[in-house]
């Protein structure tokens, strides 16, 4: 794609965290090739990413509708659902898959009736499954919030949801 | 994939939490340093508090020639958190855990009482090692470039630019023997020797760092960028000037937000202190770095599918040739290497290709870096020389078994890897024996598997990784992986005749031979692999519906008297 | 500049330019490679693997649609391996959506379909994974039904390439892909489409048709095909 | 099964598992041929006769139609045990074709549609006199072995007449290239 730069536009709205998304794209002097760093910084601030903001980045950065749709779809990373108010992240490497991370999906599926990837029903906790979060050593690991705990067993993991 | 990432500010001001975890370091020579592991794993064990409170203690004690120092990784993650204190040669595991060395046995050996903690000259877990990679991992702050400039980093680059050509830097690295650590061994100098005579694109050329490391059960590159990101970023100036490049990237995960940040820090760091930028070492030699975050899509391990995404969209392989080496980023001539292969540039360097390749075998050149985890004593990071046995690595560094388990197998390479079974555990870890065996040496990750892992189940949990990482862009791989995962469903639950095992042969055959890229290429070699080895398994679930490491569960419907893979039955 | 090359392909002697690909070379001289996703005029993407040929001295098979020629290739279009190869691609193909050729409007005019007849495919041996996907129906002249897409990318490369308008492109990935135009927006609300039909003309089978089409009355197209892409690339 | 005794005339079933009747209907289209096969072969089983039970040692059956419920599973077994050579007639024996086409969604929404949305009249999915449907429409081989494949939807007259003749004299034909899908 030709690297059209396109002009600063004005924020679909007057939340302020539409700023951190135009300086991150002003950083990126507004270049196609930043689309992924953009929608990062979108998601960090709105948490995930909903039509406007995708349409919106578009059109800042000259990307078609279609290519920012492919692209956020593409990445497993990106959400464009709303999360939850907390994240737990169930590691399913090779290391925690036969430490037991099977259990803990299990687990968290029965208790809080949320799959992987879903929401439980009071917006409580999003349930996600990383693919490696390369803390082998203590599996089966879960990060809840950010926060890493290694060696959960299903007591513990619920234990610590229940903290929350 | 996770709120585990969320990227912290790349560069936060020093607010007083942060002067708090500043290393308390003495005026004149230290008598004992304790360095405090704050990687990923001992972090999680709560080290940062531990690190905190430690220097309170010490400030306490009194005790002026003490010094408390923010490491990387010490290696043995099972046993976090973990505290060094070199000058004593002793090592704290567990420190103040259940079970683990009481915090105040840690202070009474520093302030001059009793010696604690273990005596690391005996322990083969770390005598067995050879570090090059991992050689300042343990020893400086990953935080501050003075740290790794006064531990003598740098000092390649500055060899380097002073006193080789380009070229002469290109004729070491071919001299080391030195091979890509990302997984398909390919001679590093060549590589180089191709972009450096690559005739430069409309923006120059470009150096790019592949830190997407995305094989489950592999952490090397991340204890890397989290313990001396200043080497990696050395490693990827010299690179640049010897095929005289002017711009580089990093590719990072973004499951990793502590290499993350450390990793922009470093860069920030380096370019002040004239590393990086547009002067390096007050030349007019130019090269900035940026890093680049992925979003969770292992195909971005591929090269093509890399740039793809570093050029902002998906990551989707494309044919080679062209070869990134000639025609990457932008169309320009490309340098990928992973992080474990910058990793060794400067020492590489600084001591000669020929020394480097005094270390290994006749064809694998240098050390390995590998996450040694799955069914054994020491789980954590290990450095060996090329041709070590798996025997050596797995039962005297990683201390064998637990109590009562019995070996079944090791698994590396990742997703597109092999089981190594047990009457292989005497080859040695080298490219192509890996290779013969039907594994590849791959990133580094080694799972070790005990008698109650299934190896059908294992077959299974990778081609269900392939299948929904696969991009979807080639028909055998966004198809193939499918079919193939449903077949051994289908074994697994033992509803499967031998009909379906020649199919799932045929298919893996097929789809080996005509996908794009590596991913649906490498998908086939953990059927191929544990085929070969335990297809004792497979009969037992096939023929006796029955799963021998009692894990699957057998659904007791006989197996159809049908050609046809059939229903998929809800297994979507 | 280009300069002649001699290669054998299936034991003939041929001559090519330098800058042509095997394809185009085997094709030139009447030998049939079988393929989906190339369509003359756009840019190759080797993403069906139908064209897959044998190299000789080499282990790795090679996609016809982007290997160029070299001087001296021995080149093998049809091995049994190859045509076994290709069978099962088509399989997959068939497999991996819903196509029901009774009732298609591409019946007798689908290229996945002569495939099928040509390499002599009868029946199927690996499981049908029956997606329930969707029809859009809201363009006011065109119908995208996903049950008869191959992910060819046909579209979505001639939609930017030719028209300029780039209103196609994949979502997902893996067997989660699925052609998708603007933001997944049903067709009929694209803001971008230019409602062209180069889509629906480039269309292999009879995922894109026009509205009014009916079953087996064959979606009279392909002669226009060359105009749209082919003088467009050369010029 | 015993091998064909010699001198024994070729014993030739047909079987109408889920399809439309259509195969069938092309096999009638050979028209004055129909006389050719039966002073060539016995038609012990199908549509045409008026046998209740399907014999027990048959030559060459053809099966037209998917398997799509338990009686249709039960009929596709017992045909294949006593029969030599066993013909998927059709897309729908060959790929489950048209009747499949429920498969992404399941039986359930089927039912529903056809017994309850649109009847005004006692609306309810009988229970009693009607074989359970399957989860999936499969094709024939699915569940058991087929010897030869023809498609077409329905394939051509001339075709089946190849087929037939073709196995009568002991052949397995090639059908590839001659009929396709659809």
């Amino acid at each position: 794609m030709a690297p059209t730069t396109v002009a600063a536009r004005p924020a679909p709205s007057d939340d302020k965290r539409w700023r951190q998304v135009d300086v991150r794209m002003r950083r990126l002097g507004y270049r196609p090739d930043g689309l992924i760093e953009v929608l990062h910084t979108a998601q960090e601030a709105f948490g995930y990413l909903d039509d406007e903001a995708l349409h919106y980045i578009g059109d800042c950065l000259g990307v078609p509708p279609s290519m920012v749709y492919g692209v956020a779809t593409f990445y497993s990373h990106f959400t464009l659902e709303p999360q939850g108010e907390h994240t737990c992240v169930v590691c399913t490497g090779t290391a925690c898959y036969i430490n037991g991370a099977g259990a803990l999906v299990k687990e968290l599926e029965a208790r809080l009736g949320a799959h992987p990837g879903e929401t439980t029903a009071d917006g409580k906790v999003s349930v996600l499954a990383a693919r490696c979060l390369g803390a082998c050593s203590m599996a089966p690991a879960v990060v809840v919030d950010g926060e890493v705990y290694g060696k959960v067993g299903p007591e513990r993991l619920l234990g610590i949801l229940e903290e929350l | 994939m996770t709120g585990a990432s969320g990227t912290e500010g790349a560069v936060a001001r020093p607010t007083r939490a942060r002067r708090q975890a500043e290393p308390l370091v003495p005026q004149g020579p230290a008598r004992a340093s304790a360095h405090v592991c704050q990687a990923a794993g001992c972090l999680s064990m709560g080290s940062d508090t531990l690190f905190a409170e430690l220097k309170e203690r010490v400030l306490a004690s009194g005790a002026r020639d003490v010094a408390v120092k923010r490491v990387g990784c010490l290696g043995l993650c099972s046993a976090g958190p973990l505290v060094e204190v070199p000058e004593q040669g002793r090592m704290f595991e567990r420190l103040d855990q259940p079970g683990g060395v009481p915090l105040d046995e840690l202070v009474a050996s520093l302030t001059g009482g009793a010696l604690g903690g273990r005596e690391l000259g005996e322990e083969p877990f770390y005598s067995r090692q050879v570090k090059v990679v991992l050689e300042r991992s343990g020893r400086v702050d990953p935080e501050k470039i003075e740290d790794y400039v006064a531990d003598g980093g740098y000092e390649a680059l500055t060899k380097a630019m002073t006193t080789m050509s380009p070229d002469e830097v290109i004729d070491e690295v071919v001299k080391s023997g030195l091979r890509g650590r990302g997984g398909a061994g390919y001679p590093t100098g060549l590589k180089w020797r191709t972009v450096a005579k690559a005739a430069a694109g409309p923006e120059g050329k470009y150096v790019v760092c592949n830190a997407d490391e995305g094989d489950p059960g592999a952490f090397m590159d991340r204890s890397v960028l989290e313990s001396c990101p200043q080497q990696v970023l050395e490693g990827m100036a010299i690179a640049a000037y010897a095929v005289g490049a002017s711009r580089g990237y990093v590719y990072a995960r973004a499951e990793y937000p502590l290499a993350v940040k450390r990793l922009t820090t470093a860069i920030r760091q380096a370019e002040r202190e004239g590393y990086l930028g547009r002067e390096v070492l007050g030349t007019r030699f130019d090269f900035q770095v940026e890093v680049r975050i992925g979003a969770g899509a292992f195909v971005c391990g591929e090269e093509t599918a890399l740039l793809a995404s570093i050029q902002g969209g998906r990551g989707t392989p494309r044919p080679r040739p062209p070869y990134p080496a000639t025609s990457g980023l932008w169309g320009c001539p490309t340098l990928i290497n992973n992080v474990e292969t910058f990793a060794n540039i400067a020492s590489l360097v600084e001591r000669s290709g020929e020394a480097f390749a005094s270390i290994g075998t006749e064809r694998s050149k240098g050390t390995k870096v590998f996450a040694l985890t799955g069914a054994v004593t020491n789980t954590g990071l290990i450095e060996v020389p090329m041709g070590l046995s798996l025997r050596e690595i797995v039962f005297d560094i990683g201390g064998g078994l637990a109590e009562g388990r019995k070996f079944k197998a090791v698994q590396t390479g990742g997703p597109s890897g092999g089981c190594i079974p047990e009457h292989l555990l005497d080859m040695t870890v080298d490219y192509e024996t890996l290779s013969q065996a039907g594994s590849i040496m791959g990133s580094g990750g080694m799972i070790v598997m005990d008698d109650t892992s299934c190896m059908v189940d294992v077959a299974r949990y990778f081609m269900d990784f392939c299948r929904e990482e696969s991009c979807g862009k080639c028909l055998p791989c966004r198809v193939g992986t499918q079919e193939m995962y449903l077949l051994l469903n289908r074994i697994c639950s033992g509803r499967a005749g031998m009909v379906h095992l020649a199919r799932l042969e045929e298919l893996a055959t097929m789809v080996r031979a005509t996908s794009l890229c590596g991913l649906g290429q490498g998908a086939p070699n953990p059927v191929f692999s544990t085929l070969r080895y335990f297809r004792d398994e497979y009969m037992a679930h096939i023929q006796d519906q029955v799963c021998p490491a009692g894990v699957c569960q057998i659904e007791g419907v006989p197996a159809v008297a049908g050609t046809h893979a059939g229903s998929h039955g809800g297994e979507r | 500049m280009s300069e002649v090359r001699t290669l054998v392909i299936d034991g003939r002697d041929v001559a090519a330019n330098s800058d042509q690909t095997l394809l185009s070379v085997a094709r030139e001289n009447g030998i049939a490679i079988p393929t989906l996703c190339h369509l003359e005029g756009l840019t190759d993407i080797g993403a069906c693997r139908l064209c897959m040929v044998e190299l000789e001295g080499s282990k790795k098979l090679l996609p016809a649609c982007v290997t160029q020629v070299q001087e001296g290739m021995r080149v093998v279009t049809s091995s049994e391996r190859l045509l076994e190869y290709r069978r099962r691609v088509i399989e997959m193909f068939f497999l991996e959506r819903n196509h029901v050729c009774a009732v298609c409007v591409a019946n007798n005019s689908c290229e996945l379909q002569s495939a099928a007849r040509a390499l002599s495919l009868t029946h199927f041996e690996l499981a049908p994974l029956h997606p329930d996907v969707a029809v859009d129906a809201t363009h006011e002249r065109f119908v995208l039904d996903q049950n008869r897409c191959i992910l060819c990318g046909r579209c979505v490369r001639v939609c930017d390439e030719i028209e300029g308008a780039h209103v196609w492109d994949i979502r997902g990935r893996g067997a989660n892909a699925r052609l998708v135009s603007d933001m997944g927006t049903p067709w009929g609300e694209s803001t971008t489409c230019t409602s062209c039909g180069k889509c629906v003309q480039v269309c292999p089978t009879g995922a894109l048709f026009e509205k009014g089409r009916s079953v087996a009355e064959p979606k009279a197209r392909r002669p226009y095909v060359p105009y749209l892409v082919g003088h467009h690339r050369r010029a | 099964m015993d091998e064909t005794a010699p001198g024994r005339r070729p014993r030739l079933a047909t079987i109408w598992l889920d399809g439309c009747s259509g195969c069938h209907m092309s096999l009638l289209d050979i028209d004055e041929r129909l006389l050719e096969l039966a002073g060539r072969a016995d038609i012990v089983y199908g549509c045409l006769v008026d046998a209740k039970e399907f014999p027990l040692d048959v030559d060459v059956t053809l099966v037209e139609g998917a398997v799509s419920s338990e009686e249709d599973l039960r009929k596709v077994l017992e045909v294949r045990e006593r029969t030599r050579v066993l013909v998927a007639l059709g897309d729908c024996a060959v790929t489950s074709n048209v009747p499949g086409m429920r498969n992404p969604f399941g039986p359930k929404p089927l039912l529903e549609r056809a017994y309850i949305e649109n009847v005004t009249i006692n609306p309810g999915i009988p229970t009693e006199g009607l074989p359970a449907l399957l989860p999936e429409s499969l094709p024939v081989h699915a569940w058991a072995p087929v010897d030869v494949f023809v498609t077409g939807c329905p394939p051509s007259a001339d075709r089946i007449f190849e087929v037939i003749s073709g196995l009568l004299d002991g052949q397995l034909p090639e059908v590839g290239q001659v009929s396709r899908f659809g």
